[in-house]
């Protein structure tokens, strides 16, 4: 084991990716950078949060690819090559120019294979990152899994820590469908532990980070960071909840948390997206469909409120799902049922 | 007329395949037995023979929602084409696809497209590849002149420039854009517009196989040789309505026979290789008849083919889940 | 009341606000069509499906805005036509087109007001056409409400009948907030009762269009229709249903969802949308949360697959939830608890 | 210099404005204060203000993520701005926005705009209300080099000439794109890609007050009598980073320095109007005592102004709902 930040292994599982297959190519805005400018450097960025640092120099322009602003075009880029036989990683920078680059993500990445009668493969790696945290406001930190999860084609990744970062990273790669890739911005610089050599993080199976009697918390991304301060703080006036990483939303690991509430019959889910057709939404649904049977309380969904993401300190603070207001729904649903 | 017999033989052969299956279809359609969308091809054969003549195996081409035609001109099969334009199981995207999104990826055709302007961009992640492969091929994107005024053809242009990719943008004026005729929507001119971005342009005449191709060569050659990304202009027509069904009131009633009786491509290949005397009339009805029997064999296999089932609807969403 | 069928009465929703109001402005690919043409026409679309039709001859070029294929440029020209006093009605054509315009509808109308401290109103109504029934395949046949749903600052219509559809067209141009205005293209030919004269139909409040005492099913746009046909066949056998039609999906009227549920205990949610993050997902974690007390049996959510839209008939009829399949449901839910 | 000593005055001021203000934000961003990201304007100050110097309040203008030259110049409140930038619950946009989104609608200032090309069909939508209105008033957007390339950017050129509305597209080619120089991003080259779409342009010096102003009192005298949109072509460079905290290690060490020695845009209109006697040094130095207190002022007041509190979280979503 090694303790090193999010952004490093990111960096690192590309680097092993890339060296392993020269069909991996890197895409996107600012991804080497300096290109066109007059000090020379052409690893000026490494993208504009430093994670494909070090790749320019290492693998040369013809695989790691400055783009101009055409989000559309990169994403249509990455979607043709993969078509045409290689693996492209691409990145969007920040998640909330999906926007400008919806229909190849929505229409043509997700659909190809379906449509095409099975026959095409698109190994696409759409890397973007997303969250609040930064005060970087209505356009520059939501978190949009629920929407691409929501696309049947497309699978999700939300890695909470280093050691998934890097292990999802990999598998995303080296998978033959495509894969929208999040990394929160306020975790690029979490450290972590993460294993030496070779290692992959299969999609669809949930973390259980931490176990307990009473509650289930499923939390995603950031939002596990938060989930645990909540649940560690509890587990000191006894009470214990299972904690549940879900590491990718799709495929969605529903067995892993229909089974922990088989055992709590309570459940908290925490996400920081917008409270509408969320992956809480899809929990809690989940809990009154398939997990009826186990629930003895109302489901608490912790998520930020139905408004865009605002800028000051103060209101991004009161927008995004705190440890407290989590720790609150684990007390209610325990005072319910 | 540089070509060899063999290759005017297949060229016209192909034209005539497109023509066939497409009037045919505008028969089949009304009868109800055809679902969906469908847009006829018919008018412009020539544009997509004259440049997938010139394409070998490892080149690409996308297509568009008026798919038919480009996807025989890159060889896919028209049985399987008829298939699956009749949603059978066995069409060549197991009925999932239908006439808007016909794809071969083994003759390097990536599809057809319902989405207008969404074939671009992923036509030049393709040339991505073909740079990559450093093996002279290239990639073509099929682009309307409706279609011309998406901000993705735009950009993807650009990145072809920015790139210097092995890219050859063919832009298909045919007149109109759906409803409305193609002057309205295009600011400038379509061929300035190109060129602004550094692509240069050959004009080819849409209903002339011989101009298309020869137009195609040179473009084509300037991709391959490593200059980066270049364009064909060819203006023809479509025959038939914006799809099937289109009463067409937006044009003139005898806009389309004046150009069926005058400049149709099939009419204009015949009259200049049988007056070269390169084949004779009957060696090309020859060609027609047996086009025309395939094509009832196609209609005839489809009707009746195989209808998809459950395990259709719920698989090949994802390679693995 | 008058019987008109739904593509008349929006027809007729927009030929009554144009005249009501001059700033009201329509613009679309061919929401005319003959521009540029060789017969002469200049109504000779009148849009895709009609709606638009005889718009261009009565209130003219500056009022009838026909354009290129530009989505991106189309709805942007709506949000900036809105903000500078206009009250314009963009058609998107497919709903699927979202994909290429889907920043001015996300980061742009949906946001301004919040961004921009309160100050801006941005009344744009965008119509789009939607749903499965033609097969029109991946691309052309999505009902992407959820998607919509989730965006804060944005309001969602999706009318199931010819007098709500004028009546929520009507309310959604005289709305100063942006409106995403779904027209179920398999509902367009569909008849009814539409009343004479001037009328609004409010957002946010359901309609019951049946009362029973079994079980709550909760439907919306072309699925209304189809529970309908479950829900009165049922009610031959004696099972009654109160069946909802949401009307529209945000706002969204939850207090009518759970007063029903706390008489009947039981639910059922029609979606035709996939099922990960749907408004069924989100009905259903409703029941989870607000409604668990009065819960009695697990929830059913009757949606379409997790897969891309299919082409052949026999697939979409499928891919589309059925009555029989809505009835199975219902019965399901009888069966439990 | 056809310009009223007044209009010069108040040229000079403005520039001078959005100088101290950026540059005071240089120097307050690193203590902390201050949330989210900062893109600043020094060093284009003669484009913003060449352009709205020539712009009416029935005019528009829409801004992208480098916004405050562009607010300051159509007028927008310093003292709201600075609150605003502070995360203010008294600011422009009640500390909601910050400095991406800094908006006056009473200005016919349509917002700054954190989706580069997003701005752009959004002021073709206000020139078809200024069309509506017949009077005169004319939607400018702002484009930056990097920009230029977004599809977007091209739909609105295309939509505005289709339409012919009173548009005018400034294009600011500040040599950077982030970390990429301008060169590498775009096809062909800026001026023949906005003409390809039969816009004329009128190329300006972008260090230079009076060829700003001059050249859009052209370009927006063709988009107000109603021949269709115009652009502005104007060259300068950003004197900071991309963004406050960016190390610029793409650029030149001395590079930034070569610009403010020699055709920085304050120093230029300086040595203009008081080498032509229409002001002295004295005259302008206390205009630039006077913005260097209303800067103090505003850093000051914004410093201590109050915090937005859950119902600035929770407002304004809609106005009803
Ligand atoms: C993004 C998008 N916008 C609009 C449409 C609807 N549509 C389909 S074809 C078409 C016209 C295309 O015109 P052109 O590019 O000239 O091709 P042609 O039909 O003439 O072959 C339109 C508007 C679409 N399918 N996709
Ligand atoms: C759609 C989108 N893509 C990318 C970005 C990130 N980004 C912000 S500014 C910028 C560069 C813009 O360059 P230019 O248009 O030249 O403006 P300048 O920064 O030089 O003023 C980029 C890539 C964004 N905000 N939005
Ligand atoms: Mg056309
Ligand atoms: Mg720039």
């Amino acid at each position: 084991m090694t303790v090193m930040t999010m952004r490093d292994a990111l960096n690192e599982a590309l680097f092993e990716e890339m060296e392993r297959d020269d069909k991996v190519i890197v895409m996107g805005e600012d991804v080497s950078g300096g290109a066109g400018g007059t000090s020379g450097s052409r690893d000026a960025a490494g993208g504009v949060f430093g994670v494909t640092k070090g790749l320019l120099p290492k693998f040369g322009e013809d695989r790691v690819i400055d783009t101009p602003i055409s989000e559309s075009a990169i994403v249509g880029l990455a979607n043709g090559a993969a078509l045409a036989g290689m693996r492209p990683v691409a990145e969007l920078m920040f998640a909330d120019f999906v926007g400008v680059a919806f229909d190849q993500i929505f229409n043509q990445m997700a659909k190809f294979r379906y449509m095409f009668g099975g026959k095409a493969k698109t190994p696409v790696v759409l890397r973007m990152a997303m969250g609040a945290g930064m005060n970087a406001a209505a356009q520059h930190s939501q978190t949009i899994y629920p929407i691409l999860s929501a696309i049947p084609g497309l699978k999700v990744c939300v890695p909470s820590c280093p050691a998934d970062a890097k292990g999802l990273l990999k598998q995303a790669i080296r998978d033959d469908d495509p894969v929208i890739f999040f990394e929160h911005k306020a975790l690029y610089a979490r450290k972590g532990e993460v294993p030496e050599g070779e290692y992959l993080t299969p999609f669809g199976e949930a973390a259980l980070l931490r176990e307990g009697r009473d509650v289930t918390v499923v939390a995603l991304a950031r939002m596990v960071t938060f989930a645990t301060k909540a649940v560690d703080k509890l587990a000191e006036e006894g009470i214990t909840c299972d904690l549940i990483d879900l590491r990718t939303t799709s495929p969605l690991d529903e067995d892993t948390v229909l089974e922990s509430l088989s055992q709590t019959g309570r459940l908290v889910v925490v996400d920081e997206s917008n409270p509408m057709c969320s992956i809480a939404s899809e929990i809690a649904g989940l809990a009154a469909t398939r997990g009826f049977a186990d629930l003895v309380a109302p489901v608490q969904k912790v998520t930020a409120p139905h408004t865009p993401v605002p800028f000051a300190r103060e209101l991004e603070r009161m927008y995004v799902p705190s440890p407290a207001q989590i720790e609150a729904a684990i007390r209610a649903t325990l005072r319910d049922g | 007329m540089q070509q060899s017999p063999d290759q005017i033989r297949r060229a016209y052969r192909q034209m005539r395949l497109i023509r066939e299956f497409e009037e045919r279809l505008h028969i089949e359609n009304p009868k109800g037995e055809i679902a969906g969308f469908t847009h006829l091809y018919s008018g412009q054969e020539a544009i997509a023979v004259g440049v997938c003549e010139t394409l070998g195996d490892n080149d690409y081409i996308i297509s568009t929602h008026r798919g038919h035609g480009h996807c025989l001109a890159k060889g896919c099969d028209p049985r399987d084409m008829m298939h699956e334009i009749y949603g059978r199981a066995d069409g060549l995207c197991k009925g999932r696809g239908g006439s808007m999104h016909i794809a071969d990826l083994t003759k390097g055709m990536l599809g057809a497209n319902g989405i207008v302007g969404a074939g671009q961009p992923i036509a030049v992640g393709a040339a991505v590849a073909c740079k990559a492969r450093k093996d002279g091929s290239i990639s073509v994107s099929f682009t309307g002149d409706g279609a011309s005024n998406q901000g993705t053809v735009f950009e993807a242009m650009n990145m072809a420039v920015v790139l210097k990719l092995p890219k050859l943008f063919v832009f298909e004026d045919n007149g109109y854009s759906e409803h409305t005729g193609s002057s309205y929507g295009i600011g400038g001119d379509l061929k300035t517009r190109i060129e602004g971005f550094g692509i240069p342009v050959w004009e080819a005449d849409g209903f002339d196989y011989f101009s298309v191709y020869e137009a195609t060569e040179k473009a084509g050659a300037h991709a391959r040789a490593g200059k980066g990304p270049s364009a064909i202009l060819a203006t023809a027509t479509r025959y038939f309505g914006h799809f099937e069904g289109d009463p067409q009131n937006y044009r003139a009633k005898d806009e389309v026979q004046n150009f069926r009786d005058t400049v149709d491509a099939l009419k204009q290949i015949r009259e200049k290789v049988t007056g070269a005397g390169i084949f004779t009339n009957e060696e090309l009805d020859a060609i027609d008849a047996e086009v025309l029997a395939l094509i009832d064999d196609c209609v005839e296999s489809a009707r009746s083919g195989p209808t998809p089932d459950a395990d259709v609807l719920m698989s090949d969403v994802y390679i693995d889940y």
